[in-house]
């Protein structure tokens, strides 16, 4: 029986590595991949604590928006680094500081 | 014509006041138009005269009479201005009358053809408004007000040659010294209107007056009172130690020192005291008289040695005011306001003689470009033969001054120094000292105004010149002090000249004496201090005429006392340079500490700017470095966070949000 | 499935009774197809098309906005509260919308740019219609919808006419920044959902939930939740982002950026702690703390940092920093049930910031750069311009006669008579580092006077003179509107 | 429209009408100006003359003349109540003779303006704005319209000294306006908790109104000012007692006091000549003003306990600008701080809170704003000359400028206490009148009226001593022969100027009653409110 807390265990780490890969990748679609998987593991949550609420469904509902819009989100972010790799020749945020304080 | 005659003496002593005012303003209105002072002559005439004849008068040994008007209220207390008449201030009034007259005469031909000379009137105008104010005052604010004008005259008056760099400086010194005691007058009259709410001298010391129907629960409140009405009468009358001012205040015209610093102005001090007499209490008295005394001797000390004319009369000035301070401190300001008057007439004939001679020898020095100060008396000398009117007339002062028995110093000097024996043997032991120094100072005063006159007028003329040019003045200035000569001698005031008590100033105030007449003192004195002065004169005659000179002209207390004992060096190390340094320390104090804390604070905020920017910058740094163990990452963090990239700005805000979450879990 | 059938019914006749409280976003939904039609085809016959048809549908959204209000209730299952308070912002919303859309019209009139102008319109009404969803909903797939519209909207808005390096790299820290907010919130709202089971934050189910949950556990739900809507409101720590983008932005952009997204994000964040924080479980005590440790912080943060600035739009983006601490007191007078306060509060904000950067906007034409230095001596150029951007400023910090000081008054009374109320030191520090950072305030906003009118001209070369464009005479009358509302607050006020 | 309005919002037409006339013709706008503030100076004297000095009562709306009210803010804030903001107006005896000093003052600084060149336009306009909210700020009996008004004094000042300032001009304008708003905006805070504490008696609505909040009866029980009940307290101060301070900081940062008085001299330094006049005659006034009119009427309980510390700090203030400006070599910087020592009179004389002392107050701030109002310009006119004001660099002036001389002694004087000058009996009765304190039982020792007395003493010395330094002597001066060139006597339109304001100086301190007669009821009002907590 796999119960709530392997899943929640789970997407924990989904969401660990996720922020790893936020914060530490050196690479821009890297940290999109990053993103995705925070959101991936907050819709694993979502389905999993969907089981509970057979009334609404709520979970499952938010699990599907979440996923629309993350892609969308992806999209517009694939889209933007493309602008950034044509002006800079590179996608490493840490080369893209002509903005600072 | 009757209405003339029947005009009342408080309308009269109005007008008294007014006249010189009108002059004034006339005068600056005209400003260089009115050279020739007519206009201030004619209201000095009148003043004289309406002060004489229709105040004078009426109100003298009569019914005194006073007149007040509101003024203007503050709160519930209303402030009042009066015209008060009675012996005292009838007397005061009319002897400023008296004296201004022939000095406003004599300066017609002693200012003859100075550049500022409109000025000059207008100041002498200014003046008599405000002694003359000042004498019938009914109320102490008011006195007050007139008290500082005078003050204020005086100090246009020092300044009258503004160019010289001593005269300018002696003025804003007679100011400030002036001030000082003006701010114990002030505080005085603070006292006395929290005690008893009013400033009025008739609802204050009249016989029905609140200072006798009140009982104050703080006797020391009124000794304070006492106290700051004296420090205001020692500025003014220039007493120890606040005497510097006047020695100096001689940089003025003479004529303006005979009238304002011999005569009126620096009496005013003694006037006021009169004026407020039932004020001081024992103690008060005490340091008056004590005051009086120290005055009296050290000015007379400082006197035997100065070699500028007038700064010997000044110290004479000083000395005798001392003496007046002494007899108010034993209780009989008759005395003191009898020897006020015969003062002022001979004083201020000293200072014209002297003004003459000054005069001469500042044209002696123009007409042969000689490099001396008209005002030394080393350089004259025999002057006898070439002004022998002059002479006599300064002879005649002179014999007042020292108390020579047929003038009136006779009668005033014997009168405070037989009272203060008196006095003194009444309360016996240490109080016997002051009699005793007066009667040295006597002496001292009779001797260093022979030295002046010998010195002047006796020997052979000591300045090198081709032929001296000095001559007599002409009548303007003779007949103004003639006129004084003669007011200087004995029946002005008594046909007795033995007796002070038969003299008619004397006898128009009722002082009730706290000790009792000696009556052998009233014989042994006069004779004594007579013989003591031809002793003294004789001593000098030697010395001076025959040139037998006998000390060492640079010992240690000659030097002492021709700088005046240092107190002038002393006040300028300590007072003035001392408040000079305050001020500079303060500036500093305000430049660098408080608006330093300012442009600091500026500054603070600015760095606490670069501080949260340096912690939006770098915040992870001492936090993380405690937090976990991810040093790499958070080091790493620490230098980058918010230069631009991206990632050390995410690391930042799940760094804080990490630090919330602990905080929750800690909490 | 079968058991659902009798409902099934039931659900579409309460989703057709809720769809005339739908009908704002309907018609910003059907001018988003307009307009998306109108960038295809009818651009090439009418320039300026699309952002016809985009005014149209706000100007229709905000009369149907009007009508709402005798229309109050709940639609969608209580997904969406059609209240006064929405409303209310809704239309500042659609006012903001308006002003952006004029200034982005007038900034992108002339450029050069191949690529379809018209697009940039659709795209803000698009996010509009997110916007006015998180201005009505306490539920949370609402809210994440509405930010999530929002958001990937303005990714485009930053990044679509991104010519230069700069305004790439600030669509990309935008866009990546915010989704990885995005991401965190939606974990957070994940957690959330198991620990209570319902979606609806105003839900008393939900709270009982939260409460029950481990303490540790419903926190940390809490502070994730509030990083994606910290993102919307860039307040401290998650500010880091917008004073590269407002840099890197157009700055039309950078105006709409300040103000829309900041007022849906506010009205979402003022019902969630309405919601949140009026219990007396701890839950609400540590809300409170995060609000006013959380506002004390920006306002001082905020403007610290900009005493720094040299660039207008940076020293903005900060200065909307210190506002949105300002903004969060102002909600917390909210939930003290000051909404009012807020509201104006809000809507002087709105009018302030688009004013402000309409004259940014309109310098940043003429000098080329949005330099401090580069204002040197310009205001005798032009007077009024500067008049009127100085009095910008004075609103911005808070002095009379202008609106900004009657918004900080009313903000100040608000949260005094909570402090009154409850006796909590907290809310005095709230006041005291709000009135001192007004005082800081001014001296970073006075720069623009300092360098327009006191010191002398650097450079000689004259810019083209500033004609009556349509972006002026609305950066105008929003200064006048400043004024006016500052004289006469109630004017504005009696319609809260 | 009242009169009141009309003397506020004339200069406002006069605004408008800059603005509207064309640069073309910008030699008119100093004679709009001109014409405006004459205008002005008429009507308040016509206030002065119909004004009726035997009605009392600080707290009643009896006690003020020519009131004007006009529902202007009016809002149902639901959980706050319902929101009363009035455009109240109203004059009485504090605040009549400030206004008719403000007009003077105003005259005094367009005639100074003559011989302005630098964008005239902009010039005047600020200088008009100026001038309707300083009228206000004396009119204003709202608070909220009060604080309208002073914040809206501070942005005129903040350009006018910026831009046509010297040297140091926008250091000195941001000072300036940093250090006034500091102490405004915890005014704000304050002003709110008073709205909070305060009903009006006839509506139950929250208000702003002065009058009722210097009412204890309107006070709710238990609210953050409250009297009764009221256990707030920030940082263990008791909240009335922080509201008094707070208050106070505010306007003595206005005054000044020391140590809140380093934006003076810079600002005076840098102010350009007519600005310093405003600055010196009338600005320093709203700090003494403020403190009678508000701290002191609103919170009498608070004013009573305090007295003291606000004393010792007039007292320092006194000796402490008197000493700085001993020391200064410039003559500005040295008016700058004979003002920061005279001004501590006004707060000495407020806070020893005897009948005597604040008529002084209040008249010390009257003599003050003719006599530096003239100082100022006095030293204006010999920098328009030469365009130094080091003081060592002068000598002998007396010799070349007879009249400006004999100006500049006769404004020294006055300004030292002269009897027969305004200050003399407004410092006179300062000390007086906190010598009484003991009597009276205000608990103000009467060592301070013996400290603050010798300020007497240190301004004859400073002024006496400038006298000495630069005006007579032989005439030296730095520049030779072109400074003596440059430096012609005074014109025609300076002695416009100057004569008139040295005159009312003379004329109030001969007499006095002129000021004293229409503030003394209210002087009693405002004792009669405090004595109940002595």
């Amino acid at each position: 029986m796999i119960s709530i807390t392997h899943f929640l265990v789970v997407s924990a780490i989904i969401f660990s590595i996720g922020l790893y890969a936020i914060i530490a990748k050196r690479n821009a679609i890297m940290i999109l991949v990053g993103i995705e998987l925070i959101i991936n593991a907050a819709i694993l949550n979502f389905v999993a604590f969907g089981r509970y609420d057979k009334l609404n469904y709520g979970g499952q509902v938010f699990a599907l928006f979440a996923i629309v819009l993350a892609a969308a989100a992806v999209a517009v972010g694939l889209a933007i680094i493309l602008a950034v790799y044509r002006k800079y020749k590179t996608i490493n945020p840490d080369n893209i500081t002509d903005l600072q304080d | 014509m009757t209405a003339i005659a029947n005009i009342s003496p408080i309308t009269a002593a109005i007008w008294v006041v007014l006249l010189p005012l009108l002059a004034f303003l006339i005068q600056a209105i005209l400003g260089k138009r009115a050279k020739s002072g007519n206009i201030a002559l004619i209201a000095i005439i009148l003043s004289t005269l309406l002060s004489g004849v229709f105040v004078f008068a009426e109100i003298w040994k009569g019914i005194p009479r006073s007149v007040t008007y509101p003024w203007f209220t503050i709160g519930i207390s209303t402030f009042t201005v009066g015209v008060l008449l009675n012996n005292l201030t009838v007397l005061m009034q009319l002897l400023v009358c008296i004296i201004a007259l022939p000095v406003h005469i004599y300066s017609r031909a002693y200012m003859k053809g100075d550049p500022g000379i409109h000025r000059y009137w207008m100041y002498l105008s200014l003046f008599c408004f405000a002694m003359l104010g000042l004498s019938i005052s009914k109320n102490l604010f008011m006195m007050y007000i007139f008290w500082e004008l005078v003050g204020f005259a005086s100090y246009l008056l020092i300044g009258f040659w503004f160019t010289k760099e001593s005269a300018v400086q002696a003025n804003k010194k007679a100011f400030i010294v002036n001030r000082i005691g003006d701010l114990g007058f002030l505080i005085g009259i603070a006292i006395l209107f929290s005690v008893y709410g009013t400033l009025d001298l008739v609802e204050l010391f009249g016989k029905e007056g609140r200072f006798l129907q009140t009982l104050v629960d703080q006797p020391g409140l009124i000794t304070a009172a006492g106290l700051c009405f004296f420090l205001g009468a020692m500025a003014k009358s220039a007493q120890f130690p606040l005497h510097v001012w006047l020695p100096d205040a001689m940089e003025g015209p003479t004529a303006v020192s005979s009238l304002i610093h011999a005569a009126t102005m620096v009496a005013a001090g003694v006037f006021l005291l009169s004026a407020v007499f039932p004020l001081f209490n024992a103690q008060v008295l005490l340091v008056i008289a004590l005051i009086g005394v120290i005055t009296a001797a050290s000015a007379a000390f400082f006197a035997l040695t100065q070699t500028d004319i007038k700064k010997i009369l000044a110290f004479s000035t000083i000395s005798q005011l001392g003496f007046m301070m002494v007899a108010i401190g034993i209780g009989a300001w008759d005395a003191a306001m009898f020897h006020l008057v015969t003062h002022a007439f001979f004083k201020c004939l000293l200072f014209l003689g002297a003004g003459a001679v000054i005069h001469e020898m500042a044209h002696l020095k123009d007409s042969h470009n000689l490099q001396i100060d008209p005002q030394n008396i080393q350089q004259m000398g025999g002057l006898k033969a070439y002004m022998p009117k002059t002479f006599i007339l300064m002879a005649i002062a002179s014999l007042s001054l020292a108390g020579f028995p047929l003038t009136s110093g006779f009668l005033s000097k014997d009168a405070i120094l037989i009272s203060t024996y008196e006095w003194a043997i009444h309360h016996g032991g240490g109080y016997l000292l002051i009699p005793i120094v007066m009667t040295i100072v006597s002496i001292l005063t009779a001797f260093y105004i022979g030295r002046l006159i010998f010195k002047v007028f006796f020997g052979k003329f000591r300045t090198a010149v081709p032929q001296v040019s000095i001559h007599e003045a002409g009548n303007s200035m003779l007949l103004p002090m003639a006129f004084l000569a003669i007011c200087s001698l004995f029946f002005i005031f008594s046909w007795n000249p033995i007796s002070y008590h038969h003299a008619g100033v004397f006898q128009g105030f009722h002082v009730a004496y706290s000790f009792h007449e000696i009556h052998s003192l009233h014989i042994i004195i006069p004779i004594g201090l007579s013989l003591a002065a031809c002793i003294a004169w004789f001593i000098g005659w030697k010395w001076y005429v025959k040139q037998q000179y006998p000390l060492q002209a640079d010992s240690t207390l000659m030097r002492f006392s021709y700088n005046q004992g240092y107190i002038n060096t002393f006040y300028q190390l300590t007072v003035v340079e001392g408040s000079l340094r305050l001020a500079k320390a303060a500036y500093w104090f305000d430049k660098t500490i408080i608006d330093g804390l300012v442009n600091g604070l500026g500054r603070f905020t600015r760095m606490l700017s670069q501080v949260s920017a340096w912690i939006d910058t770098y915040l992870v740094d001492g936090l993380i470095n405690s937090l976990a163990g991810a040093a790499y990452y958070l080091g790493h963090l620490l230098r980058w966070v918010q230069n631009g990239r991206l990632q050390n700005y995410l690391g930042f805000a799940f760094t804080v949000l990490l630090i919330g979450i602990i905080y929750l879990i800690f909490t | 499935m079968n058991e659902a059938v009798p409902y099934i019914s039931n659900y579409i006749d309460s989703i057709i009774q809720a769809v005339p409280y739908f009908k704002t976003e309907i018609i910003l939904a059907i001018g988003f197809l307009c307009s998306i039609f109108g960038s295809l085809f009818l651009d090439k016959i009418w320039k300026n098309s699309s952002f016809a048809i985009s005014i149209i549908s706000y100007a229709l959204a905000a009369y149907c906005n009007y009508q709402q209000y005798d229309a109050l209730g709940t639609a969608f299952f209580n997904m969406l509260h059609i209240d006064r308070f929405g409303l209310h912002a809704k239309f500042m919303l659609l006012l903001a919308l308006i002003v952006s859309s004029i200034l982005i019209q007038q900034h992108f009139q002339h450029s050069t740019s191949n690529k379809r102008k018209g697009d940039i319109y659709t795209i803000l009404l698009g996010s509009s219609i997110g916007m006015s969803i998180l201005c009505m909903t306490s539920h949370w797939l609402m809210a994440f919808i509405g930010i999530e519209m929002v958001s990937i909207s303005s990714y485009i808005l930053v990044g679509y006419f991104a010519e230069t390096k700069k305004q790439t790299e600030a669509a990309m820290k935008y866009a990546l920044f915010g989704s990885a907010c995005a991401a965190i919130m939606l974990y957070g709202l994940s957690l959330i959902y198991g620990f209570t089971g319902v979606l609806d934050f105003a839900d008393q189910k939900h709270m009982q939930g939260l409460i029950d949950a481990p303490k540790v556990m419903s926190g940390i739900a809490l502070l994730f939740v509030l990083t994606g809507i910290g993102f919307k409101l860039s307040f401290v720590p998650f500010h880091l982002w917008s004073p590269d983008v407002y840099e890197g932005a157009p700055t039309p952009v950078a105006a709409f950026l300040s103000t829309a997204p900041k007022i849906a994000a506010i009205i979402l964040f003022s019902r969630l702690i309405q919601a949140w924080g009026n219990t007396l479980f701890y839950f609400s005590e540590i809300l409170l703390i995060f609000i006013v440790l959380v506002a004390i912080v920006s306002m001082l943060a905020g403007n610290l940092i900009a005493l720094r600035q040299q660039n207008v739009k940076r020293m903005m983006a900060y200065s909307s920093i210190g506002h949105t601490g300002f903004l969060l007191m102002a909600a917390l007078g909210y939930m003290a049930g000051h909404q009012e306060a807020l509201l104006f509060y809000l809507a002087i904000y709105t009018f302030m910031n688009l004013a402000a950067f309409a004259f940014i906007d309109l310098l940043e034409k003429q000098q080329g750069n949005s330099n401090l230095s580069s204002y040197s001596g310009l205001g005798k150029q032009l007077p009024i311009l500067f008049t009127l951007f100085s009095f910008v400023g004075i609103s911005l910090v808070g002095i009379p006669p202008s609106a900004g000081f009657v918004g900080k008054l009313f903000v100040f009374s608000a949260i005094f008579e909570r402090y009154q109320e409850m006796g909590d030191m907290a809310y005095i520090w709230l006041l005291i580092i709000g009135a001192l950072t007004s005082v800081i305030s001014l001296f970073y906003y006075f720069k623009i006077p300092l360098y327009a009118f006191l010191k002398s001209k650097t450079n000689e070369s004259v810019g083209q003179p500033i004609g009556w464009t349509p972006s002026y005479i609305v950066a105008i009358l929003l200064s006048i509107l400043l004024l006016l509302f500052g004289l006469f607050p109630s004017l504005l006020m009696q319609l809260f | 429209m009242g009169l009141l309005s009309l003397l506020i919002f004339l200069p406002l037409l006069a605004l408008a009408g800059i603005l509207l006339i064309p640069s073309r013709y910008q030699q008119s706008y100093k004679y709009v100006a001109l014409v405006i503030t004459l205008v002005q100076l008429g009507l308040s004297g016509y206030l002065y003359t119909q004004f009726n000095p035997n009605l009392a009562g600080i707290n009643q709306l009896s006690g003020y003349q020519f009131v004007e009210v006009l529902p202007w803010i009016r809002l149902d804030l639901g959980a706050i109540g319902k929101l009363e903001i009035d455009y109240f107006l109203g004059v009485d005896g504090f605040s009549l003779p400030l206004l008719l000093l403000s007009a003077f003052v105003m005259l005094m600084a367009v005639g100074a303006s003559w011989n302005i060149s630098k964008s005239r336009k902009g010039y005047f306009a600020l200088l008009m704005l100026l001038n309707t909210a300083v009228m206000g700020i004396f009119c204003a009996l709202d608070f909220f319209l009060f604080y309208v008004f002073y914040e809206v004094m501070l942005l005129p000042l903040y350009f006018l000294i910026g831009i046509w300032g010297g040297e140091r001009r926008e250091y000195a304008a941001i000072k300036f306006f940093l250090y006034t708003l500091f102490g405004s905006v915890f005014m704000l805070l304050i002003i709110v908790g008073l709205y909070f504490s305060v009903l009006n008696p006839h509506t139950g609505a929250h208000t702003f109104n002065m009058l009722y909040m210097m009412n204890p009866d309107n006070y709710i029980d238990g609210s953050f000012f409250g009297y009764i009940n009221n256990s707030f307290d920030v940082f263990g101060i008791p909240a009335r007692m922080i509201g008094f301070i707070v208050l106070f900081i505010a306007f003595a940062i206005k005054i000044p006091i020391v140590p809140l008085h380093t934006w003076l001299p810079d600002a005076h330094v840098e102010a350009p000549t007519p600005v310093s006049i405003i600055l010196a005659g009338i600005l320093l006034k709203i700090g003494g003003y403020g403190i009678i009119r508000i701290c002191i009427a609103i919170f009498p309980d608070a004013a009573a306990e305090a007295n003291w510390w606000l004393a010792l700090i007039g007292v320092i203030s006194i000796l402490y600008g008197a000493f700085n400006a001993l020391a200064q070599t410039d003559l500005k910087r040295l008016i700058a701080y004979s003002s920061v020592s005279h001004m501590g009179f006004v707060l000495l004389g407020i806070s020893a809170l005897t009948a005597e002392s604040l008529s002084g107050a209040m008249f010390q701030m009257l003599s003050h704003g003719f006599l530096s109002a003239a100082l100022f310009f006095l030293v204006g006119v010999l920098y328009d000359r030469v365009h130094d004001r080091y003081i060592y660099n002068f000598r002998g002036i007396a010799g070349i400028m007879p009249k400006y001389t004999a100006y500049v002694a006769i404004a020294f004087f006055a300004s030292l206490g002269l009897p027969g000058f305004s200050a003399f009996i407004g410092e006179a009765f300062v000390i007086i009148g906190t010598f009484n304190a003991e009597s009276v039982g205000t608990g103000i020792p009467r060592w301070m009226a013996i400290f603050g007395s010798l300020g007497i003493l240190l301004s004859a010395a400073y002024f006496l001593w400038t006298l000495q330094r630069m005006f007579f002597g032989e005439t030296r001066l730095k520049g030779g022969e072109t400074w003596a060139v440059a430096m012609n006597d005074l014109t025609v339109r300076e002695q416009l100027i100057l004569f008139p304001a040295l005159a009312l100086a003379l004329l109030l301190g001969i007499m006095p009653s002129l000021a004293f007669e229409p503030m003394n009821n209210a002087v009693l009002g405002l004792l009669k409110l405090v004595e109940n907590y002595l």
